[in-house]
This record gives C-alpha cells, structure tokens and sequence, in this order.
C-alpha cells in the first residue's frame, strides 16, 4: 500500500486529500497512466506533466523516479512560498 | 538556526529583537518580512495558505543549512506561517546575520529565493467567496539558477 | 521617505515597527543594520564617527531619492548616527518596503552601497587608547559599478 | 574669503578643522598646490591625490573643478558610511 497525496488545486480537482492505493506501477510515470486510467478526474489533473511537481516520500524527485520503495507519494502544484 | 512553521501571527519586530539580542559580535543584520497584500474586501478577503506538514520542515531545515555552508553567517532565522491570513498580517520572514553585509544579503536573498520555489507552500487568494490558488511567477525558478 | 542624522542610540525593532505600522498594501519589507562588530577590551574600546553636518543630509536625501526614481517601492527609511558608539551598538539602518520582493531586496541594497562610499562618514576604531581610521575598502566604490 | 574644511586623518594631521584664507586659486588642484607650498603639513596631506576627496559647497566634484563661486571647501577621505 501506498499513500498518495494531493495538494493545492489537485486535491480540489481529485476531490480528495489523499488515499491509499495498490500499484504495480515500478515509476512515478507508470503510477500516473495508471491513476489516469481510472478516472476522468485524474487523467484531467495529471494531463499535462509540467503542471504539477512529485514528491516520494516527502523528497522532491523526477516522473522517472522507481516508487519500489516509496511509502508516501503526493503531488502538488509548483510551490509558492515566501 | 531557528525555524518555525506555524499558523499563529507573529510580531516581526519582536522576532527580530529576540533573534538578534543572542548575537554577538555581528556587523551585519538582513530581514525580509513577506506581508499579505491588499486591502479587506477591495482586492482581497484572506489568503488561505496550504503546506505539506514534514516536508515543509525538513525542505525547510536542507535551504537553511545550504546557506549555511555557502556564506559566512552567523545565525539565521525562517518563520513561515499557513492557514488564514488577513491582508497586512505577515505571511514569512528570515533574519541573516554576519560580520559583513555582503554576505548577509546574499544568504537572505538566497534563502528567499529558495523558500519560494522549494518549500512546499501553496497560497489561495479568496475574494468575495472565489478562491484563486497563486501560481509561481516565471522567474521564481529562473532565480535559483543565479546561487 | 524618513531620514535621521542622530548621535542618540536607536532601537532598531521599535524603528521597524513604526516604519512598517504606516504602511498600506505592501508585500515586501527589507531592513538592514550596520552593528559595531568586536568585544569591548578585547577587539575594539569604542568606535567614533565623524561626519559633514550638513553635507550628510543632502547626500542621504539624494541617494533615497535617487532609489525612488529606480525601483517601484513604497517607502524608505534611513538612519545613522555618529558620535561615540559601543561594541554591539547600531551604527546605521535602512528600511525599504515595496510590492514585490526584488524591488525591496535591490533597493536597500543600492542604497547601502551609496551610503558606504557616498554620505561623508569617517570611522575611527580605538582600541587601548589608539584610534585607527577605518580605510574604505577596495570593492566599496567598485559596488556602486553594478548598479 | 572661503572656508576649508577637513576631516579624519586630514583634520588630525593639519591639526585644525577649518580655516577662512584667501587665495587666487581659480581651481582646486591650484588651491592644492597653493596649501602644498605654504606648510609641511599641507605638502604631506596633499601629496597624494588618490588619498583624498573634495567636495565645494558641501558637493562632491573633481580636483579641476573650478572654485569661484566656492564659500566652503571640504577635505577628506574616501567615506565609510553604512
């Protein structure tokens, strides 16, 4: 099981903060196609990759990134702090 | 070091002069204060800001000690609120202290420009009822790649 | 604008205070403070500055001036104080408060930049009874070249 | 008559912080040359021009500036402010 968080105008798209989920998706990329595949709502929010930015396990990291040993995966769009 | 992530007001002066009456021997004190613009129901209502709790901190505790191993400084400081902030309420501030002002600018400007683009911080801007999420200016991530 | 020439102490927290407390629908706010560096008998007894009453005030004026026509800000403030001064003491101060962040950071950094090589001030460190004139140093006048 | 002002180390080694002359100088540098050959003092303060500013009238301005209309000459260091 894997969490997945959403933040900002994503968890507002998708309706939810987070969930917890089962994958056999190894990348981030191939997690995404899933989650698109499941429901408008996420194929409309994860349509256009440069929109939004990845964290696996609170880290930052690229959509090529392995999730093997991901425990917590949100996404969100780019951040606007200060 | 001294970070707090918090969603209470903070008094920037008071911050300011707790942080800096520690310090000794400093020539340099920078501070940037982030406040909420606009004016109550003309331009803004609130701004509701959104964070990722964990990450923020560590994000946070990673910018602080780079700017630490890139200047020369004495002591710095970051608070950074989240939550719902009325225009004119301070949103974040950093301190830098050092013996020179060269290098106390450029750890607060350094600092800033990586809190805004590297801390997972996400602002919503709400007049009269409609939200508005902030988007990242075109520059912001154009300014890391001056440090 | 706020300009002071003063040989009195000033508590920085409290001038920021009432800086910032006048100002409406800002986003930014950056203050920088020039402190006596070194410990009383072991670095430095006192430091003495001199200055061209007078002279001083124009030359403040028009550097504050001149920031205004440069950068979009709102405000600006601008003390410094000559006399005798303790380690630890606050020799000067800028306030710049602006929309935006990079107005602000610029802004108070032109005019420290000014103020160093451009508002007659002379420094004397004394230590042990010797007093030392301060030198300006060699990338003080090549500073103002960036701007 | 016109006033000459001196700070700093200038003050210290003429040992005075201002004096009223009179002079037929049309420009600073022959001020300078005038002061130079009038006492030790003056030749040592004034044998580098690199060392020290000039300013007439409480202006900054150069030493080929010419000083007619000056009532008030100041002396002294490169400045430290800040």
């Amino acid at each position: 099981m894997i969490d997945l968080i959403y933040f900002s105008w994503i968890r507002e798209r998708i309706g939810k903060s987070s969930e917890s989920i089962e994958t056999r998706a190894t990348t981030i990329i191939e997690l995404i196609e899933e989650l698109k595949k499941k429901d408008v709502r996420y194929s409309e929010v994860f349509s256009d990759l440069g929109s939004f930015r990845v964290a696996i396990n609170q880290e930052l990291t690229n959509f090529d990134a392995s999730i093997i040993e991901a425990k917590e995966i949100a996404f969100f769009p780019p951040m606007t702090g200060g | 070091m001294h970070i707090s992530v918090q969603s209470e007001f903070f008094d920037f002066s008071k911050e300011v002069e707790n942080f800096s009456s520690k310090l000794d021997n400093i020539g340099a004190l920078v501070t940037f204060t982030g406040i909420v613009r606009g004016q109550k129901s003309k331009n803004l209502d609130y701004m509701l800001i959104e964070h990722y709790p964990g990450m923020t901190e560590t994000q946070i505790k990673l910018i602080v000690e780079e700017t630490f191993k890139r200047w020369k400084i004495c002591d710095a400081l970051v608070i950074h609120r989240y939550g719902k902030l009325e225009p004119g309420e301070p949103i974040m501030m950093v301190a830098t202290a050092a013996q020179h002002r060269k290098e106390a600018f450029e750890a607060a400007e350094y600092l800033m420009d990586y809190l805004k683009s590297r801390a997972p911080f996400w602002k919503k801007e709400v007049l009269n009822g409609e939200g508005n999420w902030v988007g990242a200016a075109s520059g912001d991530e154009a300014a890391l790649s001056r440090w």
